[in-house]
Parts: C-alpha cells; structure tokens; sequence
C-alpha cells in the first residue's frame, strides 16, 4: 500500500508502475510508449500524485491503467473535455491526454483542435498505429489512401489527415513528433513537451503488430532509418542521411533537398520551432508525404503563450480582487421589498 | 410623482378588484417585454400576488410588422394567491395589428382592448393579413375597445428634445405603460427610478421615457377615456423580504448555493442553447462568488468537462435543453459508471428534434429517465415555480454530493422566463453540508462504499497515497479494478439501481394539498403546478373533493407515493408531454391513473384542468 | 479420409446421445474459435440441430496465459430440436490452466475434462493463479479427467516438416479437434477441405494442419483413452436448404434483401463498434450489390448520412451498439421530424458506459424507445435468433419505407456471434414492395399523408418542380411550412404518434408457442427465445400449463398482445436486464407480470428460465 | 405551383426565390450573401431542382427556407454529415451547406474537417459574424480574444480560430473567402466554388447588427477598405492601396509588405490558388491577423483531386463490372447442406 507521506526521495521509473497486468499484444508499440512514459515522469520533479492521465477508448486508451498516477480511462474521443474539466478545476496538476488516432482525430477531433485553440495546458500523446486496434482492424482517419482494411476491402476512398497539419491549423502552439521504438528521441519530445506552458500535441507513430504491422518501417527500420528520417534539432540545420550529406534548404516557398559532399552548405535551413509563425512548422508537417523527402520528427512548434486555464484563473483573482461576496448578497441583489 | 395616486377626480368610479389579467403585445422591436416587466417590478412593490409570462418570437428580429414577430407578456396581478399567469386576459394591448390578430381571441368577452390607432396603416394590416380594418369592420364588437393614436401622441410628448422619429417612437411604449398605470392606480416611481439609472448617460432619452410615461398617464386622466379606474389591492402575502424572480435566475443562485453550502467550487460547462442559455449567462457573471463557467464547443464536451470537474474535486455542472441533453447521453452513463457527482440541468423546450425552441414542454421526462445505454439509473427532481428552482437547484447539489451521483434537475421554458415574487430564503435556513474530499490512504479503495448510501469515497488528484484509475469499463466492486466478473456485473448493476433507490431515505414526503384522501388526486410535476394548484384550490372552494399532489422527487419517488395516491378513488395526472409521468406511474404502482395530457408548447390553463377535474367527479 | 467413420474396432462401445454440449476453451492465442467453427459446420452438416456462443477476451490479445486472455466457444449439436447453446458442457476442453480456472465450475458433474497437461508448468500455473496443480491435487476428482501431452504429440507429428515451435504449436488446436471428432464419430473431410483452401499458399502449414488433425483422431483410437465414443443422428429438420449463419451475417444480408425487394440502393453510415462491427464488414464487402457503406468520424455523422441518404432516395441504415445509439438520439429527433426512412440497428452489449464491451445484454430496450427529447415516437423490433434477424433486417426496412419513418431494429451481443442453422428463405417467398419516389408535381405537398398510414410522400432532389424545404422545427401539416401555431404543434405530436401506432395495422399477431391460455405465459423478447423456447417445452413435455410468446415487434406492440396475455394466470418476463420489457407491460396493461433479470453479460440457460417457470407453477 | 415540366429557359435569381417570408434582422448581412446566392444559381447551367441546400442550426441555416430548391434545415453542425449522405447517394446534385461560425467550427468542426479531408464535392459557405446570432449573442469560436459577451463578461479566454488555416490543415482542397456586401466579388468567389472538383470552404464575413454590429468594418468599411483589403487574383501580383502602391513579397519564410511608388516591384509575390502545396494559401490566411497587414479575400486555394463521391463510385463500378448478383447467391453464400 503506498502511503499518504511525500517521499523526499526522487522518483523513478518503478514508481510509475501498478499492479495492473498490462494487456496489450505481445509486440504492441504501446509497450515502449508506456516505459518511455514512465522514465520521463520520474524526471519531471513533480510529485507522482499530481499526474493525472486522461484517456478516450482504444488500445492505446488503457495506457491510465499501467500507471501509478490518477487516471481517467474516459469514453470514446472525449478525453480533451475531460482533461479540460481537471485543469481548469486545478491548474496544479500535470495533466495527459493519451489517445489514438481514432480516437483523437475521428469521433474525438473536434475536441482536440478546440484544446489546441484554447490553449489550455493539456499534453495530447496520440499514438498514431494508423488503425483502430481495439476494434480490430478498420481504417482510421490516418489510413492511407487505398488502404485494405476490414471496413474497406477495396481499399479507403479517401486521404489520411496529417495530424500535424491539422493541429497547426487548429492553432496548436507545441506540435511535435515520435516515435514508439525510439526510446530517447520520445523522451526528449516528452520533457520538451512538459516545459511547454500551454497545450502540446504529440504524434507517437506506434507499430500495431497485429493489424497494421510494419506501418511505419519505410522510416523506423534499423537500415533505412538514417536516410528516411530528419531530425529537427532547434538551433541546428536540417541535415540527414547515414552519410549526413542531405539537407534541406527553401526555395522561394518550396522546400528544396540538396546533396552535398563534405560542409553542408551554409544556406541550409537551421530550425526554428520558436516563431510565432507556424508557416515553417506547417511547411515542415507535410514535408514526409513526399515520397522523395525524409519523414522529420522531433518538435516542430513551441511557441509559449499564456495558457487558458491562466487566464481564466486571472479573471476570477480579479474578479475577487474585493473580496467574496456573501450567499446573502446573491439571493437578496436586484430590486427587493419587504412584506411586514 | 407619487402625488398622482390620490389627484383622482372626484367623479371617476374607482372599483376594487381581486385581480387582473393583462396582455402586453406588438413587435419585437416595440418594448413590451420591458412594458412587463415594470408593471411586474410596480404590482410586487405594491404587495400584489403576481405570476408572469413572457412569449417571445422564435426569430431574433422577424420582419416588423409580421406575424412572427409579435411579442407578449402577459401578467396576473392579485390580491389574493394567484398560481398562474391568468387563463385570458381582462386587458390587452396590441399595439399593431399582427398583435392584435395573433391575441385577439385570447382576450375575455368585453375585454379590455387598447390599440394604437397609427400603426393600423394599410401596410400595417396587410403584413399582418388582414382584409378589411378590424378596428372599423364591428370584428371587435365584442370588447371595449380604446383606440389611441399612441405614436402621434408620443411624437407630441417629446417634441423639442431632438430625438429623430425612430428614437421618439420607441418611446411608446412608455405611454401605453403610463396609461396602464392609471388604469389600475399604481405608483410610477419605480419605474422612473429605473428609467433614470438606464438611461443615465442619455439624457435626452431618458427625459423622452419620462415624458412618454407620464403623458400617457395624463392622457387618460385628462380624456376619460376609460369610464373607470381601477384598485387591486396588496395581498396578504407572508412577511419577509421579496424580490420578483425567474425562474433561470433562480436555478443560477440555487447552483451557487449548493455549492457554497457544500464549500465546493462550481463549475458549469455549457454550450449556449434556448431557453437554457440564462444560466450560463447568469454563472459567468458571478466570478466573484468563484464560479467557472466553460463554453464548451458543443454539449458533449459541456458535460465531459463537469465530470473532469467533478473529478478534479469541484461541483461539476452543466446546463442545456432537449436536444442538448440528446448528446449528452452517452457521458452521463460514464458519469454514472465513476460514480461522481454531477448536476445536469435540463430547461425542457417544445420538440421534437429542433420543433418549438421558444416554448415550452414536459417531453424529456422519460429521456431523462432512460435516455442512456444499458443500465444506468440516475436520480431525477424538478421544480415546480420559478422560485422553487432555487430551492430544487440546491436539492440537485445536495443529493449529487451526498450520494455521489449525477443528478437531473428538469425544469421548463416556462419556468425558466417566467417569473414570481420570491419570498428570499433564510441562508441560515439552507443547512450547510461542507464536503471532504477523501484524504486517508489507510485501507483507501476507490470503490468502498458507505454502507447508508453506498456512496464511493471522493478522492480527488493531487492527493497523495490515494493513486488510483477509474473509467467506464465495469470495475470489480471495491478495487474499482476492471472486472469482467459476470457477478460482479450483476451486483455493480444492482448496486448503482440501489444507491439510486437509497435516495428516497434523503427526500422530504410527498405532501398533498387538500385532504389526505377523497374522490379526486390531481398529481402534477414541474411547471404545471399553479395552474393545477389554481384549478384544485378553486373547485375545493366549490366543495370539492379533490387534492393536489406536486410530485418534485421523481426518481426515487417519495416512500409514501403509492400510499398518497391508493387513498384517491382517480388519479388525475396533467402534463405538457404524451403522459410521461402517468406512464412511471402506472408502470410503478399499477394504478388506472388518467392522464390530461396537452402539447401545444404553452402552459395549461386552470380552466383546462379544471375541466378535466369535473369530468372526474 | 471419409473411411475412419467404418473403421471402429469392434471392442470399443458406441454410444447413441441425444445431444452434447462441448466447450472449447484456451488461451486467445490457442485457436479455439476455429476450433468450435470447425467442429460446428461438420456437425451441420451432419444433420444436426446447433446452437453456438463464442466468448472472447475483451483485449485484442490480453496476456498469453492470463485468465483475461481465455477464450471459449460453447456448442450444442443434438438430433432433436434445441434452442441455446447448453446450460453446461458434457465435455470440456482446456487448453492451459487459465481456460481451465475460468470454465470448470460449469462442467456437468462427471463430464469429460480433456486438458493440455503440456502448459501446466509451474509458470503456467501462476500466471492463472493455482496455488497447486489441479491436475495432481484431486480438485478434479469429480471430473472424467482425460491427461494429453497434446504440445508434444503435435510437435511430434509434424516433425520433419521444419516447422518452428510456434508454428508447430498453433496445430495444437486442431489435435483436439481431431479427439473430439473421434470421440463423437464425426467425419473430418469438410475440415480437411477448409484447411486445404485456408492455407493454400502455405503447403507446410496445411500439411501440419492435416497431420495434427489426423493425430489427434489416431491418438484416441491408438490409446483408447476414452473408453467409449459416441455418436448423435441427424436431427429431424425441417427439408431445405441450409446454412450456419451468425447474427451479424443473416442481419447485413436481411438489410440487403429488404433495399433488394425494395429496389431502393443501400447506403450505410457506421462507425466501428463492437459487436455491430462486423454488419459494416460484411456490407462493405457486398458492393457488387450496388451496397454503399460509409465509414464516417463517428456515430452522429453515420446517422446524418443516412438520413441525408434516404432524404436523397436510398434506405438509409445504421448499425450501432449502445454506446453509439446514444449518441445517435438527437439525430434520431429529426429524422422523426422530417419522417424519412431509417433502419437504426443497435447491437447491444454489456454497459452502462463503456461496460462490458463483448458481453451481451437486453438493456438498451428503454432507450429505443425513450432515448430522445421531446414526443419522437420510432417503431422498435427485435430478432430472436441468429437466423431470425435475417426476417426482422427485412422487416425493419418494410416497415420504415411503408411508413415513412426511422424503425430501430435490437440485436445483441449473443445473436450477433451465435449462430445457428438456417433454412435458407427463398427469394419468392419474399414479397417485394417496390418503392417509387414521388414524382407527381400536381398537388405536391410534401407533408401531404397517406389516408392509411399517414406516410407522406417520399420526393426526392432532382425531382423537377417538387422543390421544397424539410427540417427540425415544427412544421405545418400538409404545408411542411414552419408552424409555431400551438393546435398545429399539438395536432403534429399526436399525428406522428398515431402514425407508429398504425403500423400495428401491418404487423403478424402475436403468437404463441403451446396452448393459448393456461397457468403461465412465458414473454419475452430478443435474444432470450432459445433458452425460454427449450424451458418451456421442457416444461410443457413434463405436464405443465406453460407457454411462451415471444414479442418480435415492440413498438406498437401486435394488436392481440392484451388479448393473449389476459388468458394466463400468471406472466413470468424473463430479460437480460432490469426489467425492461415487464415495465412497458405493466404500464401499458397495468398487468402484474413478474420480471426475472439477469444481468450478467451472458444469456439465460434453460434451468434458470424453468426454475422461474416451476416457482410460478 | 411549379410545374414538373423542366423550363428550357435561362434561369434567374427570381426562380431560386421562395414564398417564405424572409425572417433575418433588417439590416442583416445575410440578405445580402441570399442575394448574391441566388444571383450565381442562376448563371451555373444547374437545373433548379438539382441544388440542394443543407444546413444546421444558427440565423445563417435558416438559409434554405429562402431558395427554391431542396432544402434542409438539419440539426445543429451536423449539415456536412446529412450532405455527405445526400452526395455519395446521388453525385449528380450539387451540393450546398450553409452555415455560421458556431454551427461549423463549434460543434460542428469534425464534421467539417473530415468533410474537407474526404474530398467531398460539397460547397461550404460559412457566414462569419464572430458570434452566436440565433441564441442572442454569446462569443463563438471566431470571436477576438477579450471579447466581452452575454457569456463572458470579462472577456474570452481564448484564442480565435483562422478558419482558412483550420480548412488547410484539414487539407482543404478549395479555400476562399468573401464578404457579405462585396456582391460581384461574392458571386466570383461562388462560381469558382462550383467549378471545383471537391469540398469548398468559403468563409463569408458576414455582419451581424444585432449582436455584434461593425465586427468586420476595420476592413470592409467604404473608407478604408481599399486600403485594408488585399485582393488576391489567380497569376496577378499582390497589391493594394488606395493608391495601389503597396505589395507583398516573400522574405525567407515571412510575407513583407512593401510600399512603393509607381511601377510595382518585380519581385513582389505573384498569386499562385493553383498550387498542389498549400503552404502559401496557409501563410496567406493568416496574414489578415496581423495589425499591419490587409485582409486577403479571395480564392487562397483551388487545388482539384477526384472527389471522394467519384472514388467511391469508381469502386461500384468496379464490383459490379461482371453483373450484379443475385439476391439467391447471397443467402446461399458460404458453406450449405440439403436436408431431404
Ligand atoms: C461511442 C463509441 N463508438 C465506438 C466505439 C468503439 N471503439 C472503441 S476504440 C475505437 C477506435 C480505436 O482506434 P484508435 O483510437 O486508433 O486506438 P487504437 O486501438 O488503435 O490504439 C472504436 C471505434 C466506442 N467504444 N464508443
Ligand atoms: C444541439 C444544439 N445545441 C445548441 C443549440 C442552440 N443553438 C442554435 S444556433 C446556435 C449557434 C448559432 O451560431 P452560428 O452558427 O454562428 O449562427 P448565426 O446565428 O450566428 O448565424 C446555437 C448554440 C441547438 N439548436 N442545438
Ligand atoms: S491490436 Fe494492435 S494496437 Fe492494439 S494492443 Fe494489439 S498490437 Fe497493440
Ligand atoms: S441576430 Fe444577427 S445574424 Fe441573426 S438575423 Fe439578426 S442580424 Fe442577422
Ligand atoms: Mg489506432
Ligand atoms: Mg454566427
């Protein structure tokens, strides 16, 4: 039994456990989403109680349950409102949003790019498998197009949403992205995003082994990884490649990939999350459904701004500024008279 | 001003009566909610018995002149206890002809009917579609009528403030208010006063109004042309302290006190929506009191924001009308699978689907009561006057906190814009019931029960040692762990069925008023209750025997229900729905109850359950 | 292959059973679906009467080994008529300790307990939670434990086909299938010929296949580990052709048949949910029948294109479960309001919430009928087996097309996966009602109604001069204009009432299984009627005064419902909830019927049904 | 009465007109948008029983009951789900949704989005007053930050959305905006909807002046209009001004207004709708938030792919190539045994 006493000492991944048997598929990507969770909350140097995990429905939705933290395994894509309620009632606590991309960008979008309009201080992880796992095997919003699932056996009719293009355009002000089996890229994505005042929405691209095997291996794969994918280090070029001799420069407003041998060239584009301007971000989202260009992760836009459960706390410190007015006050305001 | 009451000329007969009926009505543009309301806020001053009801159109601004677009607000004013706001009015006044043509058959034969004479143009009559004239044609034979060239006279009273004609023309319903006051002796300071602190920073408007007012007082004073005038003396009302209330406002202020008494913090998320939208309205303005209101983007995330609220250790609310409750079924079946305390308020409205959005109806009774997949039983009260939506809101925060549960608080249209003269509750009468949120990891489970409600502990995050999940699989009794066990789904069903029956040991009896047996029950909910309280307390003086029931606990029903009602020889049930209530309770007692049932988007008359009385005698 | 059945030595007893009741159970991994298919298809094709109920783990793949991840398959195969998949099995097969905790404790008292004593290590042992091995501590005794290394004897046979153990292993399965065959002398070529197209690519893994099957059947003739087999004729069926078919399949194929003899296109609007996923599979596949399925972001935009889709001239559908169907309501409003046709199918499952996602249940039975704001009447039926949800599919689009209104058809988790033999209907004994769209300007209103069913006409866009306006808010009758008028709205509600209520004129009577009147009426509906059909004749062949009518068409009930129950002393209501259908009952014929609930995710056995049934006796 | 018989002559606004009283405000600016509507139906060689007008809730969905064509008058933001059944089932209507501010972008907004994701060939035309007309007045998801309504009084919390970069990263295909009196440029922006294989979203500025008069006159005021507005026209330079002498020219990912005298610069950024990236379009919809920046109005994007209805029939088609099978064959599908 854990008892009611802060511990003094620092936390560690084992605090972040329960005793829950975790049950997803042997081989499931959540597996490594959840360690990399729980290594990165234990360095967050905050208490374990003041975490709070909201999910919706779906695999990745049980993520609550596997950890030792206040958890709210919510229905089916309504975790933003959810969440929403938590913060704004106690903007004290850590608040997470673990989501899939059914539930996050289907029945749950409009819930999730009125978070990100708002603002409100809430870490959105979407684990995208590009499937509904939990209900086994239908397309998903960010199903390929032509894509063979159960619901659509001679392939989907329509095109996938990039889930970051639509958070920009939502105006989210932290946008990035991961991946399952990379372990301390998404850690580094996970504390950049808890340093974020305001709301983060995170893409983890996750393996569903049993019915989207492989989804993502064009990019993740061991040999292919170094030339499919680019990292997007703030302050740093953008260069990629296992020989690190691609990079990406603009061209007018194209994006344009170079080859060089040796220096990168100097008018290679150096990262910028910070601008208030998400034209660069929303620039860079769309970049991986080229099929000649690397898929980029790591953070895309960070841009603080105050969050909304701050400024609706200020309205109310205002708003008390003069103290409470008392119940008597309320039931007795506007034009009264007395009956003798 | 007030010297005006007693200037009476002394060959003018002054009657006495016990009580009036008035209709204001004419174009949404032409001021006569706020006509109402004054002569509301003077009759209450006065110690008048009062009940109101305004009529708005469905339409923002529909074309003026039209049928649509006519407004009105009718109210009964009384010496003595008055339930409703009047079955047909004794005065109406119409101040176009699309208002005379849509209220003219309401008004009582020989009537009182006061129009204004200039805005019965050609153009005026066609938009309202009149062939001929009616006020020349004999088609109002029936009535007294009074014609008034209003807006010529208005124009006159404020000439020289250099108001354009459209800004004097607003004026006229000042004039029509200033005449009513004549009619019926009542005190113009009031009104002036509020007219004054309006229009504070226009003075030329300001002094316009007051002209207005008082040339429409004079003008009566001076051209006879009423024959009489007329007394409604105070009522005997119950000494303490007033103030005239709808019943929106009500429900806002009976939230806020809950929560106070329970020392929680409010937080309503809502998404606008007639005729619910007051409340939000009125909760956002009181930030003061520490009040969050969340426009959320639709009603799903209203009521999934309440319950992360609720979660979070606040008092989670949210507010909406039928088709909003529509959507929030599948979170209050969540709501009742954590078992946390929400209020749900529910201002019904005509329908189905969009149907009669400014009218009122009873019809989400039985959604209320099972409008929610599987098995998920959830406690229903209502109010039944717009003051008693104070004191049912309260109630709604009491139950959802003590028995950690959500609640549904039904109230309607009708009582939501309608309003009464209030007599202000006691604070040290509302018992105070401050909530603690559970705080002792020793022997902490989520889903331990008190054994007298079997409520779950409220333990919220951020508290440390009481980690734990919840969420809307079923959960293992207890533990709160996910079970599939198919007992423990049978005895988690049972218990949540139970833990809503448990309620009844926390209600008030059902009260009846008249005897406690006889020939005739007449058993209401919600806002039928004047009209029903009208009708019974009028045939008992008649020598009736017939007694009302007013039932505000619906689910659970208050333990002596059956008893009440086996001890009438007929039930007789009026609801504004296909017979929701008369349906529950046959189901529940087996009882031939009879149902009155009306769906027309208006309250009932006394006259209609009256009827309906008789036949049953 | 064909030849084992004559190959019986002549020493072994066989017997000649009625029926047997096996139960599959095993790790999700284990097979044990295929199996249970495998052995139900041969046994149909046998001759037999079958009933089936797949069980599976609520998780995609929970744990190898852990009790959540077990999974079973029950199926009854008999020579007479039966009507549920078996109170508890003759025979139980557990493939590891998990399957073998969770399943036991319903094995019939003696039966056969055939267990894989491979995964009974010590590991094994504690993932399932045994403290001692049940196989050694005599916790079984009262079992015919029947011991087989069956991983090893698997591997064993397929050696040499180089095979990793995985693969080898996923064989085991049908090693069992193989000793069950043997054990109720069942021929295997259908199997044979369903491994061989299954894995036509994958020549190892067939012939693995093969030889394990083949194992699994020599074992037991080689070994004599049981000391008899048995065998049960062919039932007595009625001639025909058949098929084995689930609930989901016979309602998406009833769908396509009701749009087919309609000779309307088929649209389909639905969101993933289980148990009604697999209709949208299944109709996903069927384009070549010109069947359009949309997959829409959720179940609120799956009923919007369904109506914008009948509004458009298809038969608009949707296929839900609870959850979903709560959120379809506020649209399930309007599309009573602009009375277009509609087949809203909900597939219910365990709740409240999100509940027990694959368990069944009857308790979304209130919410179809009440789930809604405001007056919005929608005819309601219900299937009752498998087979039977063919009929009620093809009924559900009859009655919406014929009436001009949404019609909400109830299946459940239990229908939906179990499944039965079907006489195949033929296409000529299923009438058509072509449906043609008004074309006809002359007259044209578009709330114009059909004398005899109050139907309106059914214009569609594209029709020239048949140009109107529909919608939510009230609407004239005739006209379809806009109409707040109270009598219109009134006369609205009552008329779109009436409307349901005529489709009682266009439904069977109510009938009735045994003599139509006596000591006690067994009703119920749905999914219920396998184990309330065999209670009763069970009953019936034991002398008592009981019949049974189960109630298909819900809303409006048939018109001789009263009738036939009014010839009963008594009336038992058996419901996989908390009383849904006895609370219509009683509020609508003030009738002291006595509910039995269970809700427990399964369904009723018989022995419950005729406990309850001896008790009122 | 109409007729049934279909008239061979030209149509004109007259026609499309209904016998319903029209009930907006007087002064409203939806009178004007039901002008210009009518205006275009007129001139796009579409029989009049062929449109179809879907709408949800709000004082812009009573749209409907005003033209003479199909009409419906749906549910609260629920107009693309019902018109997205009304095109798959029939792709030869067009298809119309009228709606607001709240009615798409609040509770609608995943509706919308998917609707723009699908491809659907449905014309959006969302009337943006930046409040709720039909409920009297509470802020909406367009309103400013700060702004006070009868549902915040102390001001929202609140960031707006930019509707335009709501639609891209739904990955809107055709995006434009107008503005309820600009009538020709209205009917323009209209008819080049019409033209587009797919989903349009057109955002209509739209003054409400009851509840939120003068919202959109910074721009659209006589006075300064020329000077606030910035035209965009497909292949034309970016210019504005009263005296037409300021532009707009690209600097590394950034728009710089220029102000020049007499000929326009050459390097000033020549409009591009056509582009497959919808980068510029993006950049382009959000330059009307900056203070020294103009409004562009205009078509931002008009990029045409098959259409979601098309896709889905071609597969039809293709099912049904060899025939359409028996109702026979489907009952008797699968394993089946003759009992005698
Ligand atoms: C209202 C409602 N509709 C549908 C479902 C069924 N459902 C559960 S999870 C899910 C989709 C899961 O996909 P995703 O969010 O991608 O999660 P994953 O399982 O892939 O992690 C669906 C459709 C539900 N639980 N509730
Ligand atoms: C389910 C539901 N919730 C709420 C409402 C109330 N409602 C009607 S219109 C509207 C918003 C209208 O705003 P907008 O879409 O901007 O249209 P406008 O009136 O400004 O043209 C709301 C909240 C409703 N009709 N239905
Ligand atoms: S179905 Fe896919 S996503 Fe779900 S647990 Fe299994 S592998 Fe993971
Ligand atoms: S309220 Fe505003 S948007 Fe609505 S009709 Fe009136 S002016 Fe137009
Ligand atoms: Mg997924
Ligand atoms: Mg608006």
């Amino acid at each position: 039994m854990t008892t009611g006493v802060e511990s003094p000492k620092p936390l560690t991944k084992k605090d972040f456990e329960t005793d829950q048997e975790v049950r997803w598929c042997p081989g499931c990507g959540d597996y490594a989403i959840l360690n990399a969770v729980q290594n990165t909350f234990a360095t967050l140097g905050i208490p374990k109680e003041k975490f709070v995990i909201v999910s919706g429905i779906g695999c990745s939705s049980r993520f609550p349950y596997y950890m030792n933290t206040y958890g709210f395994h919510t229905i089916h894509g309504r975790a933003p409102a959810v969440a929403t309620g938590v913060k704004l009632t106690n903007p004290e606590l850590s608040v997470w949003i673990v989501t899939g991309d059914g539930d996050a960008l289907s029945i749950g979008g409009n819930h999730l790019i009125h978070a990100m309009r708002r603002n409100i201080n809430i870490k959105v992880l979407m684990f995208n498998n590009r499937i509904y796992g939990l209900t086994k095997g239908q397309a998903s919003p960010t199903s390929e197009l032509g894509k063979r699932t159960k619901s659509s056996p001679m392939g989907t009719a329509e095109e996938p949403f990039n889930p970051l293009s639509l958070a920009l355009g939502a105006s989210a002000r932290f946008v990035a992205r991961s991946v399952d089996i990379f372990a301390p890229h998404l850690r580094s994505v996970l504390s950049a995003a808890a340093s974020h005042t305001g709301s983060a929405f995170i893409e983890i691209f996750q393996n569903c082994n049993i019915f989207n095997d492989g989804a993502w291996d064009p990019w993740t794969e061991k040999q292919v990884r170094d030339d499919r994918v680019l990292m997007l280090e703030h302050g740093k070029p953008l260069i990629w490649g296992k020989e690190r001799n691609f990079g990406l420069r603009l061209k007018g407003i194209d994006l344009e990939i170079v080859k060089f041998e040796g220096e990168p060239p100097a008018d290679l584009l150096v990262w910028d999350a910070r601008r208030a301007d998400p034209t660069l971000a929303f620039m860079m989202a769309s970049l991986g459904d080229r099929p000649d260009a690397p898929m980029p992760l790591g953070v895309f836009r960070h841009h603080d701004q105050p969050s909304f459960e701050q400024r609706v706390h200020q309205q109310l410190t205002e708003a008390q500024a003069k103290g409470v007015p008392s119940l008597e006050s309320l039931i007795g305001a506007g034009e009264v008279w007395d009956v003798k | 001003m007030s010297s005006t009451e007693t200037t009476k000329e002394e060959d003018q007969k002054q009657h006495v009566l016990e009580s009036v009926v008035i209709r204001f009505t004419g174009d949404s543009g032409d001021g006569m909610q706020l006509t109402g309301t004054q002569f509301t806020s003077t009759s209450a001053l006065l110690g008048n018995d009062i009940a109101t009801l305004p009529d708005f159109p469905a339409e923002i601004r529909a074309p003026a002149g039209s049928l649509p677009g006519v407004s009105g607000f009718q109210l009964h004013f009384s010496s003595s206890d008055i339930y409703t706001p009047g079955d047909r009015p004794d005065v109406l006044v119409a101040m176009n002809p699309a208002a005379l043509k849509t209220n003219v058959a309401d008004l009582k034969p020989n009537g009182i009917l006061i129009v204004n004479t200039d805005s019965f143009q050609q153009r005026d009559l066609d938009k309202a579609g009149y062939a001929s004239n009616p006020l020349e044609d004999q088609s109002l034979a029936g009535y007294q009528l009074i014609k008034v060239d209003m807006t010529r006279l208005t124009r006159k009273s404020v000439e020289g403030l250099g108001l354009d004609t459209k800004s004097a023309d607003r004026c006229k319903n000042m004039f029509a208010l200033g005449m009513l006051y004549w009619l019926y002796t009542r005190p113009m300071d009031s009104t002036i006063e509020q007219i004054r602190t309006k229009f504070a920073k226009k003075p030329e408007i300001l002094e316009a109004n007051l002209r207005s007012l008082q040339a429409g007082y004079t003008y009566c004073e001076a051209t006879e042309v009423f024959a009489e005038s007329y007394v409604v003396p105070p009522a005997t009302v119950a000494p303490g302290r007033y103030r005239n209330i709808s019943g929106n406002t009500a429900l806002a202020i009976g939230l806020v006190a809950g929560a106070k008494q329970a020392e929680l913090q409010l937080f309503l998320g809502s998404y606008p929506i007639t005729p619910a939208s007051d409340i939000l309205h009125e909760l956002s303005y009181l930030k003061a009191h520490g009040v969050i209101t969340f426009q959320a983007e639709d009603e799903i995330a209203a009521i999934g924001a309440a319950i992360g609220a609720s979660y979070a250790g606040a008092m989670g609310m949210c507010t909406t009308s039928g088709p909003g409750m529509a959507l929030k079924t599948e979170a209050m079946g969540l709501a009742t699978m954590v078992e946390l305390p929400l209020v749900i308020v529910d201002i019904q409205r005509g329908g189905p689907s969009t149907g009669l959005p400014t009218k009122t109806e009873q019809a989400d009774l039985l959604q209320a009561m099972f409008g929610r997949n599987s098995e998920a039983p959830i406690p229903v009260i209502a109010a039944a006057t717009p003051g008693d939506c104070f004191h049912m809101a309260y109630e709604a925060v009491r139950i959802a906190t003590r028995h950690m549960t959500p609640v549904i608080l039904l109230s309607d249209g009708y009582l939501a814009n309608g309003s009464e003269p209030w007599l202000l509750p006691k604070v040290e009468d509302l018992p105070k019931f401050p909530i603690r949120h559970h705080t002792d990891p020793v022997g902490f489970r989520p889903y331990n029960r008190n054994p007298e409600t079997l409520a779950r502990p409220w333990a919220v995050p951020g508290t440390p040692g009481l980690e734990h999940r919840i969420g809307g699989l079923e959960k293992a009794d207890g533990s709160g762990n996910v079970s599939y066990d198919p007992l423990n789904h049978e005895h988690m069903v049972r218990t949540r069925a139970r833990k809503v029956e448990l309620v009844a040991n926390d209600i008030p009896d059902q009260e009846v008023m008249g005897d406690p047996s006889g020939k005739v029950l007449v058993v209401g909910w919600g806002s039928t209750y004047g009209a029903i309280q009208g009708a019974v307390r009028h045939a008992r003086e008649d020598g009736h025997s017939v007694s009302h029931a007013h039932i505000r606990y619906l689910n659970p029903f208050p333990k002596n229900l059956e008893d009440v009602l086996k001890r009438f020889d007929k039930i007789l049930v009026p609801e504004l729905n296909m017979g929701h209530l008369a349906f529950l309770l046959k189901a529940k007692y087996l009882l031939p109850v009879v149902p009155l049932d009306k769906v027309q988007g208006r309250p009932f008359t006394e006259g209609e359950i009256r009827t309906a009385i008789d036949a049953l005698l």
